[in-house]
């Protein structure tokens, strides 16, 4: 990042959040983020966030682990090695069931988690710029990105806003 | 089937001199199987073929090394030259007689790479006809048995045999010049050259009496035949010929005299094979279940003090058919009218036999026959069964002579009888008497343990001997492998002493040559002999010629005093089953833990006791019993007579070896002398329960079919009438069976087995020919005790109706080989599968040991190895081996062709899959069409009865196919459709009701 | 969201978010009582009895245990089937619950899916330990070997390799993913370096942007889309190791729902034993409150109840088949030597849980807990009689046959109990038993303090 | 929000009718033409159970809903309170059918000549017994079920406690009821038709059958009545959560039609594969347009979740599903019953859409007499304020 800076503040409560958030949307002022310590519901529609393309990934992940599952087992019994276990037919295809539905679900469990890992930059040894440890507790915080073309107006403008919705702690913050 | 026979190493040591005088040549390709084999799979190597035989030398050669002396086996040295007979990899058969005194089998010994390791009947025999008991088969095994003695000893000190022949000659002289008696005592002795060494020793040493002792003898049958032919001799009987067939106590299918004869002769009027609409009758009478009797048509419990009383009534009731004067015969509560009718119909075609030492008894069975016509009919006195000549009043002077102090040297040349003489010590402080104690003997057993001199024997496959098991039926046996042990047979040691320095081998050939050739056609000495050895056996047509006609004064005089002999005391019955018999071989694992035919019970014997009598006494299961103060576990046996106990002999082995030392209890003690004969029952004076618990290992322990169709029968007239009947669900299921996907096809070969239920006689030969052909891993009485034996094949034993007289079924069962395999679905990496000739194969080396194949297979045949049997696991030191079979010596019966299990493998007949691809390859080189029956699995070849049929279910002419086809054919839980390959046919029964 | 006023609050006390947070994190503070090391000892010395049962069972091999040729699984695969079933309560509280929009899953579902994961484990050591040569166990991977072969798909216990393997890891993605925002807290929470670091690794970089919720939320749901059917496909595939053979008392098509609805009974029984202490020992009844107790004994009485209505048509259908050995196979389970396990399992698993019928016993702990335990033997002994006696007497009386445990068995299940406390006592250490984040989310709507007040 | 009071007016009333005419017309050209008389039988039997299976689990519905305290339902439950109603009428059409055409669809009917394997099963398959069940199965259902209806209106009337109480209870006992008599009635109307077979699995295949058509039916309703200006309270989340239950139970009938399946694939023991060998070999159009039908269409249609919001598409997966267990129903009774007398015609359909007809005039009839919605029900404000996330 560069030297985009940010003014932070919070709320202590989800209902105060929601509510200004709406006042700073309508004031014109872009979110950057909210920092939440659970989800709160109807925050995603208010920031203007589209909905996840997760279950698409998953769905797709899931046809392939299940094409792949199938086609291993059917590859196996009628081509590699054809075995006549207790008069089967080769292609014993009920009996290629379990494992085609296994391998469809790890496959798609594997890449919706993936998929959210790093879509969402986070993973082993990621590091989260922590702007209040409490954010994980009972704090919401806004994070608005202050207009570096006019620092100051812009700094003053938050802050207004900011304060208009009784926020707390409102700082500039690197 | 053609089998190529092959004479002995020694034999051709000759031609292989001749052969390595000329430059070897490069072996006939196709000779080399093995070697094709390993091109074929692209060993594309540098080695050369001959490279490759260098190494695979190696093994061959261990194993002569290890025949000739203790060097480490693994220390080898490959043949450079190869023996003209050996071919690596390739099984030769010698032919041989296996003869103990007890049993006799014509054989062929499967010798591979220098190691006989199978034994097999030789079919050219027509006494044996191929047929094996459980007993030959296992001994083959008892040539690598550790308790063998393995050099000469002197007072238990090893020696050497030049020393141990000088001690012996200097007594021997010594009680000659003295004129003091000196005995001979040997089993039976039916070879006619070894009666020849003895009679050369008899002159040597003329005080030298020979005294022929059977432990369990035939003496009342021999004595019989003195008084009313003349001369004491057994017949030859003739069960084929017997439309109806009476035993009294005989259990001629498993011990009595020459059962592998009779049972092969027996079923010849047992099956039902292409519409055979006529099967004989066989009426039992005994106290104690024995294997004859759960055969027989109708068995009539009668407790032994009072058989001879029904044998009585039957002569009384003959007597009065035939028009002749009857006598007062005793009462009996048998029907006896009704056998006597029966057998009276059927003058010529009848049977009348008994086991009984009673010289009465045996002349009034005479008698019977007699009057019924059966001499010369189904009874032969022309030729004569050589076999247990032994006369008990014989012994019995000469324990008292020994206690007199009248007899100065005993030579026991493969005897026993500090363990089975009668009583506990009557023989060994007898023997105490005597200077001069020398002990031919195989192995550790107690009387050897109490003479002076050992003088080890050889075991019969190291042996040289001949044999005439009837008049003019002549075998011979040689030598499959060379003496492992510093050991000499016993004609040598006799010859030695007789001061004569020809080997017996010589002997024994001048004898054949000088004795047999000149009537025999041959226009050479050599030839006749090479080609008798070959063939193992020269049948002539021979016969007694000395024996005077019938003369009834003797039966007369006997049955004038005839007395009602009633007791109600419990009698005790002393029996020999078909694994350990007389006892002789009690520390062969393999039949240790042969479940009994009729109890499923091994590693011991037991007290069998009449559930009323049992009821009575509150005796269960495996309670400890007190039978006059000697403990023995007790066994409830349905049909076993009421105030009848029996026990079996064999057992109870002070010294034998570490397999069957202390295993049961030695009921020769309760045998008795009466009436100048050793009688194998007695009263007992008290029998009460010990109150403690002594767990014997059953391999089945559930007795009663549930009303499940599982072995299939019908009586004689229902079949006459319907030849499907009692297997009519066959048809039913057959037309119900659906299957939701098509049936495998099978395009070369689809390998099947049939058995007949109505020729198994349960006789177990078959379970011993598939632990020796298969490696199957002996497991201990502990193991068995948590049903864990691991026998390929066993035989199942059901009884129906009530327990006081119960029917008895047996049915073989090993895999069935299903094409649905329910157990081939399921096991995880693949390591059973269905072969394309119809196999279920199991891979070990891919097995994981889940058991879920087991517990999927609906017969239950599979098995799994649960500790570490055979030495082959990973892990070292934590093998559980209570027969030592892991220890080198024993491990040289193994088969190389099969694969010994590591720990955690599960295992299962194999259809013998390694002779089948033998014969398909012989086939093969040989450039033709696999011929019908030429593949014998193990238990095929070894059962006596012809029992089991195996072959190809694709060809339309193969026996197999043509059993599947007739109306009893039908497949052990067939409704489950698992298609099975094994198919079995229904027992007929010759009896009224079903 | 409107929460009608009928329905009971689902944590009780007057709490703010920040006091949840605390509540949550507080057994993990401070060094832990002497109960937890007394449990943890304990659960060691058990795991010590496995651990010397495992090394004599690869060592001298399975002979050591009770088995023999007619019974070829014993509690081996019984403590395998009766720990997977365990490892469905879980799962199905977060999964299936969640798609049945029951919130008072929340409170428990942290704990209950770190059970599955315990659960599995435990499982999954039972049909490794049980080969006969388990040094040869790696043969199950699909692999080509050296002569080509793979393994046989037609076995339903390969299909287990892959449904236990699939729902272990699934599991603990999803077990994860809930746990990565309270991990965040956990590490803002932490004081001590190397802690903070740890949970700092841990915590995958979170930092509760609304987008990361969002996108949260949806994987959760999604993946509990997944999970659902997956649970159910675990416990069916067990089943299927027994159905699909001939075995009678095992060839039978109920299983697979009937071996699900057992599973979740047995893994409702563990949790609520488990949870009736631990909520009492961590301060937690706030949170776990009686009414989710008697919300998991709705669900133990109809699993149960299910359980019941399959044992009956086992019995009629054996008995309507006319197939003699199925008859046999059930006369036998009721009144052959086996009896009494069978009677213990109808009494724990049938009977018991009837008693929840009263609203009173339905809500008292006591109770509660003392029936959870008769379920957890009950489902025990079903998977014994199952297992047992459909093998000791089937189609072949002359292989009929006896089974008693070895004391290398006894071992076996003790060490997995053992492995399975162990691994809770650490967990209680070391993670929040209670999902922070999930709670607050539903405090409003169902908190006691705000109850009444709440519009939107 | 104001609620109309359903009509049950002409414009409900002359659709139905007319399909009822159709269906009676169907029946009587089949009379007249060679149409065996087993298989008019037979599809009597068939749309009996199949719409007593819809009226079941309306009332299944009602019943697990309120024991699960769910708030949802609760804007839509008096639909699957109406189909409840139809199942006194059902019960009596059944009674009919089986006193004049039992011995075309029993074989077990037939005491003169039954084999061992049925006589065995006579203590349970004999007439008596078999009225005896019948009759306790439709008391049982009929009297719980007005139990269940009553206290329902009475409730959403005064939204008082004891009566919220009273439903739990009685949705209990139904539910239980239900539970074991589902799977008897099962074994005695439709596995009894294939007298030799069994299946353990049988009676809860059925059900999961039951309670997937029945939804889609209740689905149905909804946008019927949704479409004729009726319940404007019923939002897109309502919907998505119909489809998601559509969804889910077309993924357990497959789950249990595969287990049923597999099971008997994998052993292939003749007395249990007979079964599905009659079907694969004679019956298998049926058979793949079965599982078409009830799960791979609804599977891959409304996975998403997009497609579950749109009403359109979530009426053709309820109609794609209500015919596709149809079929499943067909294939049931159709090859143990009547087997190559078996049919698809005009007959099948027109009987159907009569049957439709019928059951459309129960449901329409009870729609009318009762407030469309339980106004003072304590969750229904629950049920208004209603969105999801998923």
């Amino acid at each position: 990042m560069n030297n985009q800076q940010y003014i932070t503040a919070y709320y202590l409560d989800d209902d105060d959040l929601m509510k200004s958030v709406k006042h700073i949307r309508e004031k014109g002022l872009s979110i950057n983020d909210v920092l939440t310590p659970f989800p709160v519901h109807g925050l995603d529609k208010l920031l203007g966030h589209r909905r996840s393309y997760l279950p698409q990934v998953g769905f797709i992940g899931g046809a392939i682990g299940a094409i792949c599952g199938f086609y291993f087992q059917y590859w196996i019994f009628t081509e590699a090695y054809p075995l006549n276990f207790g008069g089967k037919p080769f292609a014993s295809i009920p009996s290629f069931i379990p494992v085609t539905f296994e391998c469809t679900v790890l496959f798609a469990a594997f890449s919706m988690f993936f998929a959210f890992l790093i879509r969402s930059g986070l993973g082993l040894g990621a590091q989260a710029k922590i702007h209040d440890e409490k954010v994980t507790d009972d704090r919401f915080m806004v994070i608005i990105p202050i207009d570096e073309s006019n620092r100051q107006d812009s700094i003053n403008h938050i802050e207004a806003v900011l304060n208009e919705t009784g926020a707390k702690e409102v700082k500039v913050n690197g | 089937m053609e089998k190529q026979y092959y004479r002995s190493l020694d034999e051709l040591k000759v031609d292989r001199e001749k052969v390595n005088e000329k430059p070897v040549k490069e072996f006939e390709a196709e000779k080399d199987v093995l070697l094709d084999l390993m091109e074929e799979n692209n060993f594309n190597t540098s080695s050369s073929r001959r490279d490759f035989l260098k190494v695979f030398g190696f093994s061959i050669a261990s194993a002569a090394v290890l025949a000739s002396c203790e060097q480490p086996v693994r220390k080898a040295i490959p043949y450079l030259n190869r023996p003209e007979e050996i071919t690596p990899g390739k099984a030769n058969y010698y032919a041989s007689t296996y003869f103990d005194g007890n049993d006799y089998c014509s054989v062929l010994v499967k010798v591979r790479d220098g190691r006989p390791i199978k034994i097999e009947g030789n079919t050219l025999s027509s006494v044996t006809k191929g047929g094996t008991n459980a007993r030959t088969q296992a001994s083959v095994l008892s040539l690598y048995d550790n308790a063998r003695y393995k050099a000469p000893a002197i007072k238990g000190e090893e020696t050497t045999w030049k020393n141990i022949d000088q001690d012996i000659q200097n007594q021997l002289n010594q009680l000659t010049q003295n004129k003091e008696k000196i005995v001979l005592l040997t089993p039976t002795i039916i070879s006619p050259s070894t009666k020849a060494v003895i009679e050369q020793f008899q002159q040597k040493y003329p005080t030298t009496q020979h005294i022929q002792y059977d432990a369990v003898s035939a003496s009342g049958i021999l004595d019989a035949n003195k008084k009313t032919f003349g001369q004491a001799f057994i017949p030859s009987y003739h069960f084929e010929k017997a439309a109806t067939i009476v035993s009294f106590g005989a259990d001629f299918l498993g011990s009595w005299l020459s059962p592998v004869e009779y049972t092969k002769q027996y079923v010849q009027m047992r099956k039902l094979d292409e519409g055979e609409q006529k099967m004989s009758h066989h009426i039992h009478v005994e106290a104690g279940m024995s294997l004859t009797g759960s055969n027989a048509d109708k068995r009539i419990i009668v407790k032994n003090s009072r058989q001879k009383a029904v044998i009585a009534n039957v002569y009384n009731h003959l007597l009065a058919l035939s028009g002749q004067s009857t006598f007062n015969a005793p009462e009996t509560s048998v029907d006896t009218k009704a056998i006597a009718e029966e057998l009276y119909k059927n003058r010529g075609k009848s049977l009348v036999v008994s086991g009984s030492n009673d010289t009465d008894a045996q002349m009034m069975v005479n008698g019977i026959n007699q009057l019924l016509g059966n001499f010369g009919k189904t009874i032969d006195t022309s030729v004569h069964l050589k076999i247990k000549q032994g006369i008990d009043q014989e012994m019995e002077s000469l324990v008292q002579e020994m206690n007199e102090g009248t007899v100065g040297g005993v030579i026991m040349w493969n005897v026993n009888p500090v363990y089975d003489y009668p009583g506990t010590d009557a023989f060994s402080s007898a023997l105490k008497n005597t200077k001069l104690r020398v002990s031919l003997a195989e192995s550790k057993n107690e009387t050897a343990e109490e003479t002076e001199y050992i003088c080890p024997v050889n075991h019969y496959l190291e042996s040289w001997n001949d044999a005439e098991i009837k008049t003019g039926h002549y075998s011979l046996g040689q030598p499959a492998i060379r003496p492992i042990f510093s050991t000499r047979q016993g004609q040598e040691s006799l010859l030695r002493w007789t001061g004569s320095n020809t080997e017996y081998h010589e002997y024994l050939k001048n004898y054949w040559t000088g004795n047999l050739f000149p009537a025999s056609g041959y226009l050479s000495a050599d030839k006749f002999w090479t080609d008798k050895l070959h063939d193992g056996i020269y049948e002539t047509d021979q016969s007694e010629t000395n024996i005077n006609g019938f003369s009834s004064n003797a039966i007369v005089n006997a049955v004038s005093q005839l007395k009602n002999e009633s007791t109600k005391n419990i009698e005790l019955e002393l029996y020999q089953n078909v694994s350990v018999g007389n006892g002789t071989h009690a520390n062969n694992p393999w039949l240790q833990e042969l479940p009994d035919p009729v109890t499923k019970i091994c590693w011991d014997n037991y007290a069998a006791i009449s559930p009323k009598l049992a009821e009575e006494m509150g005796i269960e299961d495996n309670d400890l019993i007190r039978i006059d103060q000697k403990p023995i576990p007790a066994v409830i046996q349905p049909g076993q007579e009421y105030k009848t106990i029996s026990v079996a002999l064999g057992y109870g082995r002070q010294k034998a070896g570490t397999v069957g030392e202390k295993v049961g209890v030695n009921a020769y003690i309760f045998s008795r002398f009466a009436d100048g004969q050793r009688l194998t029952w007695s009263t007992v004076k008290e029998v009460n329960k010990a109150g403690e618990k002594y767990p014997l290992a059953r391999t089945q322990t559930h007795h009663s079919m549930e009303g499940r169709a599982i072995v299939r029968e019908a009586t004689l007239k229902e079949y006459q009438k319907n030849p499907a009947a009692g297997n009519e669900l066959h048809e039913k299921i057959e037309s119900h069976h659906k299957t939701l996907y098509d049936k495998h096809e099978f395009p070369g070969h689809h390998w099947g087995m049939a058995i007949d239920l109505n020729s198994c006689t349960g006789c177990n030969a078959c379970v011993v020919g598939c632990s020796s052909e298969n490696n199957v891993p002996v497991v201990g009485k502990k193991q068995v005790l948590m049903a864990r034996e691991m026998h390929w094949i066993r035989i199942d034993r059901y009884y129906q109706g009530d327990q006081e007289n119960p029917s008895v079924v047996r049915q073989p069962v090993m895999c069935q080989h299903c094409d649905n395999a329910p157990c081939e679905n399921v096991c995880p990496v693949a390591a059973t599968t269905h072969s394309n000739e119809g196999i279920n194969q199991m891979a070990y080396n891919r097995c994981i040991g889940t058991r879920y194949c087991n517990n999927n297979c609906p017969y239950k045949v599979r098995r799994f190895n649960f500790y570490d049997y055979t030495g082959a696991d990973a892990l070292p030191g934590n093998i559980v081996d209570p027969a030592e079979m892991t220890l080198d010596l024993k491990r040289m019966v193994l088969n190389p062709d099969v694969t010994i299990r590591a720990k955690g493998v599960i295992e299962k007949c194999s259809f013998c899959v390694q002779r089948i691809q033998e014969k398909k390859l012989d086939a093969k080189l040989e450039n033709r069409q696999l011929g019908d029956g030429e593949i014998k699995p193990a238990c095929a070849q070894a059962c006596p009865a012809d029992a089991i049929v195996f072959g190809d279910l694709n060809d339309e002419n193969s026996k197999v196919s043509k059993i599947f086809k007739d109306q009893r054919s039908y497949h052990l839980l067939e409704e489950l459709h698992t298609l099975p390959s094994v198919g079995y046919l229904t027992k007929i029964r010759n009896k009224e009701e079903a | 969201m409107y929460v009608s006023p009928v329905r009971e609050p689902l944590i009780k006390g007057k709490k703010d978010y920040n006091k949840v947070t605390e509540d949550i994190t507080a057994p993990m503070a401070g060094k832990p009582s002497k109960y937890w090391y007394m449990g943890i000892g304990l659960s060691l010395l058990a795991l010590l009895a496995g651990g010397i049962g495992t090394v004599i069972t690869i060592w001298y091999g399975i002979g050591t245990w009770g088995l023999n040729k007619t019974i070829g699984w014993g509690w081996g695969i019984t403590n395998l089937v009766w720990w997977i079933g365990i490892g469905h309560a879980g799962t199905f509280i977060s999964a299936i619950l969640l798609l049945f929009r029951q919130k008072w899953r929340t409170s428990i579902n942290r704990s209950a899916e770190a059970m599955t994961l315990m659960a599995v484990t435990c499982a999954g050591f039972f049909p490794l330990i049980h080969m006969g040569r388990l040094l040869l166990g790696f043969f199950i991977i699909p692999y080509p070997n050296t002569r080509d072969l793979w393994v046989n798909f037609n076995s339903p216990l390969l299909w287990d390799v892959f449904a236990i393997s699939t729902y272990g890891i699934v599991s603990l993605l999803f077990w994860y993913t809930g746990l990565i925002p309270d991990l965040a807290t956990m590490r803002d929470r932490a004081t001590h370096k190397i802690k903070k670091a740890i949970y700092n690794l841990l915590s995958f970089g979170w930092t509760g942007s609304a987008r990361h919720w969002s996108r949260h939320e949806t994987l959760s749901l999604i993946m509990a889309g997944l999970a659902a059917p997956l649970v159910l496909s675990v416990h069916t595939i067990v089943s299927f190791d027994f159905a699909t053979s001939v075995i009678p008392g095992w060839h039978t098509t109920i299983f697979p729902p009937y071996f699900v609805s057992g599973a979740i009974f047995s893994g409702f029984a563990m949790v609520l034993t488990l949870m009736i202490v631990a909520r009492k020992a961590l301060n937690l009844e706030d949170y776990i409150t009686v009414n989710h107790v008697e919300s998991m004994n709705k669900i133990i009485i109809t699993t149960g109840s299910i359980v019941g209505i399959a044992y009956l048509t086992e019995l009629f259908v054996a008995w309507y088949s006319g197939v003699e050995y199925e008859q046999y196979a059930f006369m036998n389970r009721a009144l052959g030597p086996y009896a009494w396990a069978y009677w213990i399992m109808m009494t724990c698993n049938v009977i018991t849980p009837q008693l929840f019928w009263f609203k009173k016993i339905r809500r008292s702990l006591i109770a509660t807990f003392i029936i959870s335990i008769f379920v957890n033997i009950g489902m025990w002994f079903e998977r014994f009689v199952i297992i047992i006696t459909s093998l000791h007497r089937d189609f072949l009386p002359s292989s009929w046959s006896m089974y008693a445990p070895s004391l290398v068995e006894v071992a076996l299940f003790i060490g997995t109990l053992g492995l399975f406390f162990t691994l809770f006592l650490l967990f209680i250490r070391a993670f929040p038993i209670i999902a922070i984040a999930e709670v607050k989310s539903v405090l409003k709507s169902s908190g006691e303090n705000k109850k009444h007040s709440n519009h939107e | 929000m104001e609620h109309k009071q359903f009509q049950f007016n002409n414009k409900v009333i002359i659709p139905s009718v007319l399909l009822l005419i159709l269906g009676i017309l169907a029946v009587i050209g089949a009379l007249v033409t060679d149409i065996p008389r087993e298989r008019i039988i037979a599809n009597l039997h068939l749309n009996n159970v199949y719409f007593l299976a819809f009226a079941l689990c309306g009332l299944f519905f009602v019943a697990v809903h309120s024991i699960a305290e769910s708030g949802w339902h609760t804007s839509i439950q008096r639909i699957p309170e109406a189909m409840g109603m139809f199942v006194p009428f059902a019960g009596i059409i059944m009674l009919v059918l089986f006193i004049f055409g039992k011995h075309d669809l029993f074989h077990w009917t037939h005491t003169d000549h039954l084999d061992e394997v049925l006589l065995h099963k006579q203590p349970y398959l004999n007439s008596t017994f078999f009225y005896i069940r019948f009759v306790v199965y439709f008391l049982g259902w009929g009297l719980l079920g007005y139990a269940l209806r009553k206290n329902s209106l009475l409730l959403g009337e005064t939204g008082d406690i004891k009566y919220f109480n009273k439903q739990r209870t009685f949705s209990a006992i139904f539910v239980v009821f239900f539970a074991i008599t589902s799977s008897t009635a099962s074994w005695d109307w439709l596995m009894s038709i294939d007298a030799h077979w069994f299946s353990t699995l049988y009676g809860w295949y059925i059900f999961s059958s039951l309670l997937v058509s029945g939804m889609a039916v209740i689905t149905l309703f909804v946008l019927l009545l949704r479409r004729m200006g009726y319940l404007p309270h019923v939002n897109i989340e309502h919907l998505n959560d119909l489809g998601r239950y559509m969804f889910a139970f077309s993924i357990f009938w497959m789950y249990l039609w595969f287990s049923q399946y597999m099971l008997y694939w994998y052993g292939n023991i003749p007395e249990e594969t007979v079964y599905y060998y009659e079907r694969l070999n004679n019956f298998e159009n049926y058979f793949f347009i079965n599982i078409i039908l009830c799960f791979a269409a609804p599977f891959l249609i409304i996975m998403l979740r997009q497609m579950k919001r749109i009403p359109f598409v979530l009426g053709i997966t309820s109609v794609i599903i209500i015919v596709g267990h149809w079929v499943d129903f067909y294939q049931l009774i159709m090859p143990g019953s009547i087997g190559d007398k078996a049919g698809f015609g005009m007959l099948e359909i027109g009987l159907t859409l009569g049957y439709f007809g019928l059951f459309a005039l129960f449901v329409f009839r009870a729609l009318s007499k009762a407030p469309l919605v339980p106004k003072n029900h304590p969750f229904y404000k629950e049920s208004l304020e209603y969105h999801t996330n998923y």
